[in-house]
């Protein structure tokens, strides 16, 4: 196979395998979020909030990421991002069916409320950017404990509004602690455009308020996204502390299953974001560079909609957990 | 009389309140063109503009504390907190700001604020969708907070708080949303703040509650009476200051009182209207005074099973109630 | 035995856990080499370095919300909020997060965090160094709320925090600091969190309280004495989980019952502790269940006289525990 | 009188009267900060909370406002800047002494703690940086009402870690609103160093991430921050939104009369810091630009000691509050 000019990946760094298992997760990611959609409209999953839109920033990201020993403090639209850490498409159905298993939660919380203590990925709640000062602790802790480890954070461009932003990166910028603060700009925080909710331009302005470089990038390129990370994971494993990467991106669907985005968005302006899609147009490049040819691009979706559906029955038929279990782990016992 | 769903009574006490005096603007996430995700703001924009409709970026503490600028300046802000469980990165504004600008000024400053937050659960919002976060504040002069649960009182409740001029929280439960509906009078009314309201009258059992489980007691209530057993039901309505006079001749009437709220059993509101009849009409009781709460677990989960326990349901409330009017 | 101030046990306490444990640290404003405003923190960073004895930037959330992180990572952070009135900003990470992690994460993570917090009046601190905040934190599961009053107790309860793999908030009256002396013992000890304890046995009327007026009941009780009643003092020591065996039992041998707190009466700790005896233990009650607390204001007022407007004392302790006698 | 090439103040536009008068509030200030100190180590009152060292910055921003319509949310140390807006020696005076009389709050809080509707000075609290958010809702109650007024706003440098600075500034930089945000960095938070507190090295720094300039200057010039907060008046008004103003100052005593500053601050350090104290620096200005001499200067001094002296004797004699009142004023009767 011959490299062409075209072929960005082997300058960034990344084998050809790594490129077409980043491509996997993209569209497994993609395709559980779909099924978790038609599920919800069949009235079978209660909730969904979706990654769609955002999987070429958090793949770009995870790669970049030692997943055997650096952190994830991740927020809810971060699907592709746990694949690439370890979750399985089961695991993300049994999340959407609140079923015993769910690793999550156990069915205690909504889907996208990601934690897993073996893949290092702490659990997230709810109120947006708590997860921030989590991170921070966690870099804190690491750094006392002399341990080499990084750890990533993400969060909205609306999130990045909250208190707890602030704080949390100050602190990490005072301590230099080996941080990376990473917002999905999706453009939108539920109804609300960017110009409602930012006072700047882009939220990595924000980052020389902290002391620390802040970077904005195109999201939907996971080459891109991973070229950015991987200087940040170097700074950080450096000693060289925190860095803010924004990604634009786009939220390709509505805020989450309760919600109606066509009382505050065009049509036309989804369709023209849908046309800057990242999976097709990561199928696109991995087809010109010559990584990829459409026999494997069938068999990889044969692959993934294998699993998905697999998932999805093994979700479905699994147990609920008892009634009386939620009286459970309230206090350690 | 118009029928009403509890949602349109919120919209519409708000919708009144913009029209009669230009000084009062609604603020939060979402509040603009998508109308609230609960649609609670629905068409206030439409008619009031962007200038008196604002949508806010994503920070709760801002809002809270925005709104109180503008309200010490004299402006009567309703600020929505999205869903009560994010209200917590605004307690400090709250509790320690507008509840305490009269007092701590001597009277030269005050803070006409209304912060409206939807609460509870039963609507599969999981630990973070269905708090019941009133007792976090049911401890704080300065601050009046209220918790309705038909149409009528919401309306009325809610114009009252518009027009007070101290800081109100409004909690609205969002299982009533949509589910409770009832009429409401045309003209404007107001209902006063910090008074409780008996629902129902009786004479065997006194049940004492607030929002959705209100209407739990309501309907057991029904049932009951078909056994013979009469229920006097009263509605707390404000949760802070509580209205001592309704609890004490509420709970005298029939000296066996049960009260019921979905909020976690220790520490909630119940306890304080409990010390409240044990501290003034003990001789009075003829049975312990009995509390039928959520459990006391961190907040309601998301799978179906478990959030069916954590749910009081009108069958779990006429159960209690028949324990003791067995007693 | 050792006779040291209450504040000498909460360092010893610290040190000795510092010593033992190499994940301990501590985290807050001023605790470096300032030694924290109070002191507590006297010695600890000459000791353990800066590395563990944090400075940290002027942000309570954060502090919160780090210590969180490295909570959930493994280690045992102590951080200190500089007044319990300081708190609110925290609450979110407090109550949302820290209190949460292990129920929602069906006990794959957990939070073992110290939050330590000097509360209550009496020091010319106004409205804003005198606050008693501990009723915004008795509502949520998964929290630990304790409140010692003696040095004894002050240094078991810490260890015991520290020590402990749930969450922790710590109340410490800062008017104990210096003014409450007691034996501790030289050696490692720890007191249970959970348990209340009585601390002085009687026949005739019982009270119940925690902090700077549990002395106050003490003194009262000595006076009572005196006069031939004999007053049974329990000392909550923990406000949540309340242990509710030990109300019990101590509200049953008397049959008369006042609690007595600093924090405003109503929606405070008191309320839940009245509801428990009165829904575990009515009949062997002889008198209404009393409340002795401070007024219902927004916070204690900085001029002298208002201070001691809100102060309760021996003296009106000791009036109420005598009228209740006479009952 | 001719103007040397040393007069600064005529360029900034300011009058020789309106100088000696930027002179007098500040030496009040000091005055009564001294006095207090004095009383409080006499046991006469029990706590004191200094402007000492920021009276420059605060005097200077004060007259760039309008003192007939704009708004001041000030912080604890801003003695200096509520006597240019209209308080009095005595009101300070009844304050320290927690008297019936004190303006502020009839005795309820600390010194320290300002509000005066009348001179629109909005009540303030302790928790530091509440005041952020207001000070936007009250501009924008001003713009709802089309009302030409600018608001002021001022906090310490620790405190601008605060998630409320955040949130406050970013709200203020999304509606482009007449807010001014000046932080007197007087390089301590209680003990704890500005590297200890500020992943960045200025506060301004962090005004790029809500979309409006900042600007770092020297706080002990009163004339430099006289004519900066001028520009951000002009700004304000014409409806160009917020500016960050970060003075640069020292404070020049312990944090307060409880604290001991000797535990994390060197003799040295704050004796070389007196060399600046802008009073006799302002002083010593005033003579060479021929605005003030010898006479003038004693004649002021005398002034201001016969005012803080009958503040004293007369706050000193006032009433306390009538311990009952502590019930008052809980809500509206
Ligand atoms: C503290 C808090 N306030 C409000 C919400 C409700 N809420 C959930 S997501 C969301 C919008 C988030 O927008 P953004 O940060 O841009 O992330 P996105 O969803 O666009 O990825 C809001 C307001 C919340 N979860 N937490
Ligand atoms: C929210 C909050 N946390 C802690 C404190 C205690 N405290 C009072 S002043 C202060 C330091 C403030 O430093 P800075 O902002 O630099 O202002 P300065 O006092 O130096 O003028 C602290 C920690 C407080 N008042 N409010
Ligand atoms: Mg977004
Ligand atoms: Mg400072």
């Amino acid at each position: 196979m011959t490299k062409s000019t075209r072929n960005r990946h082997t300058a960034a760094g990344l084998t050809d395998q790594q490129v077409l298992d980043m491509y996997y997760y993209m569209l497994l990611a993609r395709r559980i979020d779909e099924r978790q959609w038609l599920l919800n409209r069949a009235g079978k999953v209660p909730f969904v909030i979706s990654c769609q839109g955002q999987e070429a920033a958090q793949v770009g990201a995870a790669f970049a990421l030692d997943r055997q020993k650096d952190y994830l403090c991740p927020y809810y639209r971060d699907l592709a991002m746990v694949l690439v850490f370890g979750q399985t498409a089961r695991d993300c159905m049994l999340s959407a069916f609140a079923k015993a298993e769910d690793p999550n939660s156990g069915g205690r919380q909504m889907p996208g409320h990601f934690g897993s203590r073996k893949y290092r990925i702490l659990t997230g709640s709810s109120p947006v950017t708590t997860q921030v000062p989590h991170a921070v602790g966690i870099a804190l802790a690491g750094k006392m404990q002399k341990k080499d480890l990084v750890v990533f954070t993400s969060f909205g461009e609306g999130s990045s509004n909250q208190g707890d932003f602030h704080e949390g990166a100050n602190f990490a910028g005072v301590h230099k602690l080996p941080v990376i603060f990473f917002c999905e700009n999706n453009k939108y925080a539920i109804s609300v455009p960017l110009a409602k909710q930012l006072g700047c331009e882009r939220v990595s302005d924000r980052a020389a308020g902290y002391g620390f470089p802040g970077i904005t990038i195109d999201g939907n390129d996971p080459i891109v996204v991973y070229e950015t990370m991987k200087q940040a994971v170097e700074r950080a494993r450096a000693g060289e502390g925190p860095t803010l990467i924004e990604a634009v991106t786009y939220r390709l669907v509505p805020h989450s299953s309760d919600d109606d985005d066509r009382t505050y968005r065009t049509r036309e302006e989804v369709e023209d974001a849908r046309k800057k899609d990242p999976i097709p147009r990561f199928a696109a490049y991995l087809k010109e560079a010559g990584v990829m040819d459409e026999q494997m691009e069938q068999e990889m979706a044969q692959r993934v909609q294998a699993e998905v559906d697999e998932a999805t029955e093994y979700a479905e038929n699994a147990p609920y957990p008892m009634p009386e279990s939620a009286l459970d782990h309230v206090y350690e016992r | 009389m118009a029928v009403i769903s509890f949602i349109e009574a919120i919209t519409q006490a708000m919708q009144e309140e913009m029209r009669r005096d230009p000084s009062v603007f609604v603020m939060g996430e979402d509040v603009g063109v998508r109308g609230g995700v609960f649609r609670a703001t629905n068409g206030l924009i439409e008619e009031f503009g962007e200038g008196r409709v604002i949508d806010t970026p994503l920070a709760e503490s801002a809002i809270a504390g925005v709104a109180i600028g503008a309200a010490a300046y004299g402006m009567r802000p309703i600020a929505e907190i999205q869903f009560a469980d994010f209200i917590m990165t605004a307690v400090n504004q709250i509790v320690n700001e507008a509840a305490k600008m009269r007092y701590r000024s001597n009277n030269d400053w005050n803070c006409p604020v209304t912060i409206r937050a939807p609460f509870g659960g039963g609507v599969h919002g999981a630990l973070y969708h269905s708090q019941s976060v009133e007792a976090m504040f049911t401890n704080i002069p300065g601050l009046k907070v209220v918790a309705p649960s038909t149409p009528y009182d919401a309306k009325g409740l809610l114009k009252a708080a518009i027009r007070d001029n101290d800081p109100v929280l409004f909690f609205e439960h969002k299982r009533c949303y949509r589910l409770i509906k009832g009429e409401v009078p045309d003209g404007d009314y107001v209902v006063p703040i910090g008074r409780a309201d008996v629902k129902r009258e009786g004479d065997d059992i006194t049940v004492i509650s607030y929002g959705l489980t209100l209407h739990f007691a309501l309907q057991a209530a029904e049932k009951l009476a078909e056994e013979g057993i009469s229920a006097h039901v009263l509605d707390l309505r404000t949760l802070y200051p509580l209205d001592k006079e309704a609890i004490i001749t509420a709970a005298s009437k029939t000296g066996k009182v049960l009260i019921v709220h979905e909020d976690n059993k220790e520490g909630g509101v119940g306890g304080e209207v409990a010390a409240i009849i044990a501290e003034h009409c003990l001789f009075d009781l003829d049975a312990p005074i009995k509390r039928l709460c959520g459990p006391d677990i961190p907040a309601m989960p998301y799978s179906p099973p478990l959030e069916k326990f954590f749910m009081l349901t009108p069958e779990k409330v006429l159960e209690a109630m028949r324990e003791l009017a067995y007693f």
